[in-house]
């Protein structure tokens, strides 16, 4: 089939991340939206790699993950304190700091 | 010789500079300080007189170059002195008259605390009047015409503390201001048209320009002379100058700075000739000012604001003579000296009245004070009878010139000028008569009863002893000065005769202001005849209603006129509606204005900013989510924007 | 090369200041006498500028040039010419009368630790404008003076906010608040109108390529520089808003009423007859050197906005019931004048008001400083506290009525001749502008006959009446001060010669020659 | 699907299938990238000496450490400029991943001193009373602990301290160093997170306020994963554009030099649409870390929630490793779009200028006006990235250094000012400061003074470079809006100056501690730069005109 047809899931599955980055309170779903950002990213750079038919988008995707998976950790990192501190990990609790 | 014309000024220059600079140290030997600097001023006038009259007419002039004052290009002000007969005349006036009443008001100010300060503004005076006639360019006759203002601002509201003093004194130098506007227009058109302010280039090119410009520039001269000399429409300062001390009346407000007007016009005679609108206009406002003062003379129950009306209309004959042209020049100087003389010495005789009275000056609590002060008496009646006219003393030859120089104009104005001239010297005859009967003839109004009219509180200081006391003890004044007025009344009684016998002054005079003879429908005979008719009616009327019955101590109401007289003829209620409070509401709406508006806009911008600031600032509502929306739309927007960019 | 005179006579009051600021707390006395004594060691090198300057030489001398911030192509200029030279030395003249004047006037409150040292800051700062000031009148860069046409703001800003009259009606609390708007009104009036003068400055930069005055100058002269008339009218405008909030000129004029009004009398007069002069003179320097066809395309509107500022200025004063609220608003007529001169575009305009600028100053100075004196002493700005004064303290009464009669241009002091240099000059090309300028004459004499009035005559007040005499030390200030005013009004030529030569060239810039009368009666 | 993609696949499937006689290695100038090396080998050891040197000891050795490996990454940088590498011999590195040249070398030199003085803020601990007799720093003692918690007592008791954030410190500063000088657009990416993620932790290790340091830590978190996964994103499209991620490349591909455009690619979707979207998306992740409207609401509550001496180092060095980056992908990739981000550039420029300065006038707490008035800064440096020229480039880098050393003093001033709840931020505390201690109130002053751009102060000479070459470029409306803007500003730094001097001091007022000679070359530096840059620009206006250069 089409590999272009891959860059529309690619896309369609970023702007699901994206929606769900603003429409989630939890702060643990709106990371794994952002994960899913990423992920659809990935996606994106393998097909293209395999449309362009040379390597580097699968190199990149690679290093995508790595990052992400730091990303993950210093992440979960943060949000883990806010939930211990306030007991709920929703982000609009999180709101002190306003104005 | 031509040196000494510098220290005519400097003398009393220096006076002036020592005594109000010396400090209280100086307060025992000041006053005579000052007196001796004037005679000392007065003195160098002489010598410079007999230098002059050494020299033939034609080559009477003395110039001084100083230093050059002003330079920028084009622009040439010089220091410079120009002494010649017309200047001369005025010079001895000045000091002569002067130093007079410096020595006479060594007495009158004997126990004012302030009488080295007194005697440091009159040689002020003296030094600016000074300098305003000798002059050579009329920006250097600018600094003495406003010098001579500031000295009258100051003497006038010499008494201070008095609230209506100082109003007084503020008011006269805001009127003169507006003359010295006209001034300064003055010398700017002359700048404009000629490129000087010189007396002598301005007169030599006069024959090179347009009658309109030099329209022009006549007419804010006459402002200017209006403002000074007290004239209609700018005439309403002297009344209240009168708040000063009578020595100042005398010389400031009789004898000297008023006439700077009249010197004015003359001096400025080549360029009026050229103008003979501009002159109708001077001749018509000397016609108003001499009815005007005589009327608002007729109803003053205040001596010296009598005597001020009188000044006022004096000027006025003297302003007619000078809008006349060279018919009339000469006669205008001759009188102002003549006046000089006569309306000095009655003034002097005022303030000794008032010396021996505590000071009060309402002449319906006078009366009978002939046989109290005989020397003032005698003196002030020769000066009554000059001023009216009385044959062969002073005011009779150069009034009467004047009038017939008036019809000597010819043609109709010529009738309509004499008329009032006419007229003027009736009225002129009235009220002086009035006020020689009220002061020194009928019952003794001042008997037992207390003096010290409330309105107007204690000025001079010489009151505050012998003060409060029931009755007045009228009393002849000291030698110090009874002696100036005996002078003045001498040169008042023989000042005209001396003058005009040979027509001494004409020849004079001639070579500066030059002298046509007009075609006068009547014969001078008849018109000395007009004037002694006149005389003789307005000496009997007055005589019928003040000599006759007795004058009640306190002012019946009086007719409609007579009340408007009181009250200058309203003129000062029209500036008050008009100017005073008219200037009080637009200042008070511009200071609205200027804090509601011009301030207001720039404060409402900065509020406006900070509201929106405000507004914006609720967007940072504190929800990270919100905050991910606006990074959404922004890249949303970017992304389209760009995309627009290559579409278009 | 020589000894580098402009530097130092700028560079010395800047030390000065920090000197001052760093005299340990306790040691007030000893910063009031130096910052005196460097204030005094200031006028003297002004003075040798003023023996050193030769009116006939080039137009600009003693000039120093050297690379500053090449990449922007600035150099550090200085030069002076006639204008400048008169403004130096009356600049560094008033320094030692202001200082004197505001001996006491920052002695410490209470508040405050012992660290606060405001009598040490109070007259560094006053040292700090002076410098800054002196450089704006020497440089001839434009990039130059804009830096300290700018900078000076701030050590202003701290004088006007920090420092105001003791005693105040509302008590201490309101009176910083006032003083603190006051201050920052300044501030951003001056800040907005540096900032659109930077946005002129850097499209001056694009257009020329530098930023030396003399070089555009010529090049403009030369037609070598050719402006789109546009561009040159949209230059002009940055320059010369910024100017005329300086000047001030109606109807961006309301900072200065506040700013004198709230501060010390000695800062008023450092504002009105030093600080404002330089928009004044840089309006002469930089708009007509720079953009003489927009000058002149600009000259109508700027010469009605004169002439309001002349007649409204004078109006509002007499409406005031503040002592320096009303000088103030007289100043604003007076700028009025000074503008009218300038943009007349004759020699006796131009002249008249660059003479105009010198006199102000001293006219000025001489009014508030007693003004000031009288206000230390009842602790009222009002007028209506006042009444009778001249009876109680007449020497007080005397100057105060000489410097009023100053401020009236009364011939015989400073201020007439200029006054009448700039009325003359007006009228030779625009009568009736002259005309209406006049009647600025008889306001200016109502205004201040009335504050006269109202304060020194009449029946003495009792809280008057315990009033002292001037001291000693005030009579040292103002004395001399009342001495120049007497003498540049019977002998103002000294002034005139050298102004003239550097007007000529002036007008020679914007092509303009004074209109010749029809009747040649002077040759 | 398109016949050529499968021929494509089929010879590249052939060519691995070739048997491979040896690889060979890539070619690593070690030399020239020993910076970015000397900092990343720090932060690791770093982490070796949390591992194993005793707590006691920890502090002096992660310090001592730190501050020789920026020192000595600063002198590697200057050694590199004077051989050259920022002019002559500039030129890419590391098979093409890497940029050594002048803007690269200026930015990294600026990185590192910023790096160097956050380290003495870092440092500091003198500021707060000692707990427990041990002298603590604006770090949370353990930053796992809950706040209140007994653990949390504990720790303190223990007299714990987080060493960590040196390392942490050095590992963002190295991806700083990388990001500006990232010649493809992986290594961008990766320099990104390299230097974002250890600024998210930092900013959850406040000891005081820690809610709001926490909340400011996930609040930048979670926005700034969002912006690079749009980032990222944009990465993918340009690749998908370019069939390449190296500048060079991608930037011939736009110049049309050579095309490798997939066939398939090109007639599904017109390929500058890739080009478009992907470039617009890269540089929203970039305006997102320099602080531009609308991707700035990040900024006042990070600012304000983190410990200040992070929030100076990130308000400093962040933007310039930010902008740098920004310059060269818009210089080096994009020329040949100018025509179609300039205008949006225009926009967001004068939004980011109006938008800071104003809300900026009603702000309360001084951290959050310095976060404001950061992000009107923002949009002055765009205009001169905007002016497009040689100029342009130079005036920025001249920007970013003035800027970021004013940035460093003025949060290290922040920091002196406590009271009993710490760093007394809330402006109505700062009310009489002048009064109580004239010395820090006036030093801050100079500080305002100089973002407030009055002239002799370095503030000026950057607004003044910047609005110079924009008028050049021909951007003179921008330059007028900058004027109005920087008026705007100007009223609410005088606020603060007003406040402090002209108003009288509070009884209840906050006290000013009297730091350690760390804060104060902090705070001395930062003077000393403001006011030389201000008076004396020459030298480094010639350094950073220089270095505009960017290699190709």
């Amino acid at each position: 089939m089409n590999p272009v047809n891959y860059l529309y899931l690619a896309a369609l599955l970023f702007t699901i991340g994206a929606t769900g980055v603003l429409i989630r309170r939890n702060a643990i779903v709106v990371f794994m939206c952002i994960e899913l950002m990423l992920n659809a990213c990935n996606l994106a750079f393998v097909t293209f790699s395999r449309m362009h038919g040379n390597l580097d988008g699968q190199v990149i995707a690679f290093f995508t993950m790595v990052v992400a998976a730091a990303e993950v950790v210093v992440g979960l990192a943060i949000i883990v304190s806010l939930f211990r501190s306030r007991h709920s990990a929703s982000v609009d609790d999180a709101s002190l700091m306003k104005l | 010789m031509e040196n000494l014309i510098a220290l005519l000024v400097a003398a009393p220059l220096l006076g002036a500079a020592v005594l109000l600079c010396g400090g209280r140290r100086l307060d025992a030997v000041g006053h005579w300080i000052g007196t001796v600097l004037a005679f000392v001023s007065f003195a160098f006038g002489v010598i410079l007189f007999a230098d002059l009259l050494g020299k033939d007419a034609e080559h009477r002039t003395l110039m001084q170059h100083l230093f050059s004052w002003v330079p920028v290009q084009g622009f040439q002000a010089d220091v410079t002195f120009r002494l010649d007969q017309l200047s001369m005349t005025f010079v001895l006036l000045i000091t002569g008259v002067g130093s007079l009443i410096h020595l006479y008001s060594v007495g009158y100010m004997e126990h004012d605390e302030r009488r080295r300060r007194f005697f440091g503004y009159l040689n002020l005076f003296l030094a600016a009047m000074l300098l305003l006639v000798i002059a050579d360019n009329y920006l250097l006759l600018y600094v003495g015409w406003e010098g001579v203002g500031l000295a009258s601002y100051l003497l006038i509201g010499f008494w201070q503390h008095k609230p209506s003093a100082a109003t007084a004194a503020k008011k006269a130098f805001l009127v003169n201001r507006v003359g010295d506007m006209g001034l300064s227009i003055a010398i700017m058109l002359m700048f404009a048209t000629f490129g000087t302010f010189a007396f002598g280039p301005v007169f030599g090119h006069v024959g090179d320009t347009s009658e309109g410009k030099l329209t022009a520039i006549a007419l804010m001269l006459l402002l200017a002379a209006c403002g000074k000399s007290a004239q209609v429409p700018l005439q309403s300062w002297l009344g209240d100058a009168m708040e000063g001390p009578t020595p100042v009346s005398a010389l400031i407000h009789a004898a000297t700075m008023v006439t700077a007007g009249v010197y004015l016009i003359v001096r400025s005679g080549a360029i009026f000739n050229a103008a003979p609108n501009a002159q109708l206009v001077v001749t018509v406002v000397g016609a108003v000012t001499l009815l005007f003062g005589a009327i608002v003379g007729c109803a003053k129950d205040d001596i010296k604001k009598a005597l001020a009306g009188s000044t006022m209309s004096q000027i006025g004959y003297m302003v007619l003579a000078a809008g006349l042209g060279p018919i009339g020049y000469v006669f205008a100087i001759m009188h102002l000296v003549t006046h000089g003389f006569f309306k000095a010495g009655l003034f002097l005789g005022a303030g000794s009245v008032m010396h021996g009275m505590n000071d009060e000056v309402d002449m319906r609590k006078y009366g009978g004070l002939r046989k109290y002060m005989p020397v003032t008496f005698i003196t002030f009646g020769l000066g009554y009878l000059a001023i009216i006219g009385f044959p062969g003393l002073s005011g009779f030859f150069s009034k009467d010139k004047i009038i017939e120089a008036a019809f000597a104009k010819g043609g109709t104005e010529g009738w309509i000028l004499g008329a009032c001239a006419l007229l003027g010297a009736a009225i002129t005859a009235f009220y002086m008569t009035r006020v020689m009967l009220m002061t020194f003839f009928g019952e003794e109004r001042w008997k037992n009863q207390p003096t010290r009219s409330p309105q107007s509180p204690s000025a001079e200081p010489a009151a505050e002893h012998h003060g409060e006391h029931a009755e007045p003890h009228p009393h002849e004044s000291p030698k110090v000065m009874t002696i100036p007025m005996i002078v003045l009344a001498v040169g008042s009684v023989f000042g005209g005769a001396f003058f005009s016998i040979g027509d001494r002054f004409l020849h004079w005079l001639e070579p500066v202001t030059g002298h046509s003879e007009g075609d006068s429908p009547v014969s001078a005979a008849t018109v000395t005849g007009a004037t002694m008719v006149c005389l003789i009616i307005g000496v009997g009327i007055a005589y019928a209603m003040y000599g006759r019955r007795t004058v009640p101590s306190v002012a019946p109401r009086g007719s409609l006129l007579t009340r408007a007289a009181r009250r200058d003829l309203l003129q000062d209620d029209f500036n008050h509606v008009v100017l005073v409070r008219g200037g009080e509401h637009l200042t008070r709406s511009l200071v609205y204005v200027d804090h509601t508006l011009v301030d207001g806009v720039v404060n409402g911008t900065a509020a406006s900013v900070g509201g929106l600031s405000g507004r914006m600032r609720r967007l940072q509502n504190g929800f990270a989510r919100s905050y991910a929306v606006s990074m959404f739309g922004g890249a949303a927007v970017l992304v389209a924007a760009t995309l627009l960019m290559r579409a278009v | 090369m020589s000894f580098p005179l402009l530097t130092a006579t700028a560079v010395l009051p800047a030390i000065g200041a920090i000197a001052t600021a760093a005299v340990p707390a306790a040691r007030r006395t000893a910063a009031k006498w130096l910052a005196l004594l460097v204030s005094l060691a200031t006028l003297a090198l002004a003075i040798t500028i003023l023996v050193r300057f030769d009116p006939d030489g080039s137009r600009y001398q003693l000039t120093e040039s050297h690379s500053w911030i090449a990449y922007f192509g600035v150099r550090y200029e200085l030069g002076v010419d006639g204008i400048a030279v008169a403004l130096i030395a009356l600049t560094a003249l008033l320094m030692p009368f202001i200082i004197l004047a505001g001996w006491h006037d920052a002695d410490p409150l209470e508040t405050g630790s012992r660290r606060w040292r405001p009598t040490q800051g109070f007259f560094a700062l006053i040292l700090a404008v002076e410098a800054m000031v002196i450089i704006s009148f020497e440089a001839t860069d434009v990039f130059l003076f804009y830096i300290f046409f700018e900078a000076m703001l701030i050590p202003m800003y701290f004088l006007i906010g920090g420092f105001g009259d003791r005693a105040h009606e509302h008590g201490e609390e309101a009176a910083s608040t006032q003083r603190s708007y006051a201050a920052v009104k300044f501030l951003l009036y001056n800040l907005i109108g540096g900032l659109i003068m930077l946005a002129a400055v850097i499209g001056l930069y694009v257009v020329a390529g530098n930023f030396s005055l003399q070089e555009i100058a010529q090049a403009r002269a030369n037609g070598s520089l050719h402006m789109a008339t546009s561009t040159e009218r949209w230059l002009f405008l940055g320059f010369f808003f910024a100017f005329a909030v300086k000047a001030p000129l109606w109807p961006l004029h309301t900072w200065l009423p506040n700013a004198m009004q709230e501060s010390t009398a000695p800062v008023a007069v450092l504002i009105t007859a030093v600080v404002d002069k330089v928009g004044t003179f840089a309006m002469l320097r930089f708009c007509l050197q720079l953009f003489p066809e927009a000058s002149k395309w600009a000259t109508p509107v700027i010469l009605v906005l004169a002439l309001i500022s002349i007649v409204y200025g004078a109006l509002l004063a007499v409406g005031q019931r503040d002592i320096k609220r009303l000088v103030a608003y007289a100043s604003i007529s007076h700028f009025g004048f000074i503008i009218l001169g300038i943009f007349a575009m004759t020699s006796q305009g131009q002249s008249g008001a660059t003479l105009y600028m010198v006199n102000h100053g001293i006219s000025t100075a001489a009014l508030m400083l007693v003004a000031g004196f009288l206000i230390s002493r009842r602790g009222s700005r009002l007028i209506g506290d006042y009444g009778g004064v001249q009876k109680v303290a007449p020497v007080l009464a005397g100057t105060f009525l000489i410097g009023g009669l100053a401020t009236l241009s009364l011939p015989g002091l400073a201020p007439f001749v200029s006054e009448f240099l700039v009325l003359v000059g007006t009228f030779t090309r625009y009568p009736a502008v002259g005309i209406i300028a006049t009647f600025g004459i008889v306001l200016a004499a109502l205004y201040t006959l009335v504050l006269y009035q109202r304060t020194m005559t009449g029946p003495v007040k009792k809280e008057v009446s315990a009033m002292p005499d001037l001291r000693v030390r005030e009579l040292v200030v103002v004395a001399p001060l009342i001495v120049l005013l007497v003498f540049l009004g019977v002998y103002p030529k000294p002034v005139t010669d050298i102004v003239n030569p550097a007007v000529k060239s002036t007008l020679s810039d914007v092509h303009k020659k004074d209109p010749k009368p029809p009747v040649e009666a002077a040759k | 699907m398109s016949a050529s993609a499968v021929h494509s696949l089929w010879t590249t499937a052939a060519t691995a299938a070739d048997p491979i006689t040896k690889i060979d290695a890539p070619k690593i100038e070690y030399g020239q990238l020993s910076p970015t090396l000397i900092v990343v080998g720090a932060a690791i050891i770093g982490v070796l000496i949390e591992a194993f040197v005793p707590r006691k000891s920890r502090y002096v050795a992660q310090v001592f450490m730190s501050a020789v490996a920026l020192c000595a990454a600063f002198a590697a940088v200057v050694a590199l400029a004077a051989d050259g590498y920022g002019t002559t011999k500039a030129h890419i590195a590391a098979m093409g991943a890497i940029a050594v040249d002048g803007p690269s070398l200026f930015l990294q030199g600026t990185i590192l001193l910023a790096g160097l003085v956050g380290l003495f803020t870092f440092a500091e601990r003198r500021l707060d009373p000692e707990a427990h007799g041990n002298r603590v720093d604006s770090f949370a003692a353990q930053a796992a602990s809950v706040p209140g918690s007994d653990s949390e007592k504990a720790a303190v008791k223990a007299g714990f301290t987080t060493t960590e954030v040196f390392p942490l410190l050095l590992f963002a500063i190295s991806g700083m160093l990388v990001f500006p000088s990232a010649n493809d657009l992986l290594t961008l990416f990766v320099a990104l997170e390299v230097f974002s993620l250890p600024l998210y932790l930092l900013c959850a290790l406040a000891r005081r306020k820690r809610l709001m340091s926490q909340e400011a830590a996930v609040k930048y978190f979670l926005l700034g994963a969002f912006a690079s996964a749009f980032t990222l994103f944009g990465i993918a499209l340009l690749y998908g554009y370019a069939g390449s991620v190296s500048y060079a490349r991608i930037a011939q591909v736009v110049d049309g030099t050579v095309t490798n455009v997939d066939p398939a690619l090109a007639d599904t979707m017109g390929n500058d649409a890739l080009l478009l979207v992907g470039g617009a998306m890269i540089v929203m992740g970039l305006l997102f870390k320099v602080g531009a409207v609308p991707f700035h609401m990040w900024t006042p509550d990070v600012y304000q929630g983190a410990p200040t001496p992070v929030t100076g180092f990130m308000a400093s060095a962040t933007k310039v490793a930010a902008f740098g980056a920004l310059l060269r992908l818009l210089y080096v990739v994009l020329p040949g779009l100018r025509w179609d981000w300039r205008p949006v550039m225009w926009a967001v420029a004068i939004i980011t200028m109006l938008g800071g300065a104003i809300v900026a006038i009603t702000q309360t707490d001084i951290k959050r006006l310095l976060a404001y008035s950061s992000i009107a800064h923002a949009g002055f440096i765009l205009a001169g990235v905007i002016a497009t020229s040689k100029d342009g480039v130079s005036s920025v880098l001249f920007y970013l250094a003035a800027y970021s050393f004013v940035t460093l003093g003025a949060f290290a001033v922040v920091t002196l000012v406590r009271d009993a709840g710490g760093e007394a931020t809330h402006l109505s505390k700062w009310a009489g400061l002048g009064r109580r201690s004239p010395l820090v109130a006036a030093v801050f002053a100079v500080f305002l003074l100089a973002f407030a751009g009055i002239p002799l102060t370095s503030g000026f000479a950057g607004k003044f470079a910047v609005f110079k070459a924009a008028a050049e470029g021909g951007a003179a409306p921008l330059v007028v809006i900058g004027v109005i803007s920087s008026a705007v500003a100007a009223f609410f730094y005088i606020r603060v100056i007003v406040l402090m001097f002209f108003s009288e001091p509070r009884p209840e007022g906050p006290t000013v501690a009297v730091p350690s000679p760390l804060t104060m070359t902090a705070i001395g530096l930062g003077v000393v730069v403001t006011l030389v840059l201000g008076v004396a620009p020459q030298y480094f206006l010639d350094l950073a005109n220089q270095a505009g250069v960017f290699v190709r």
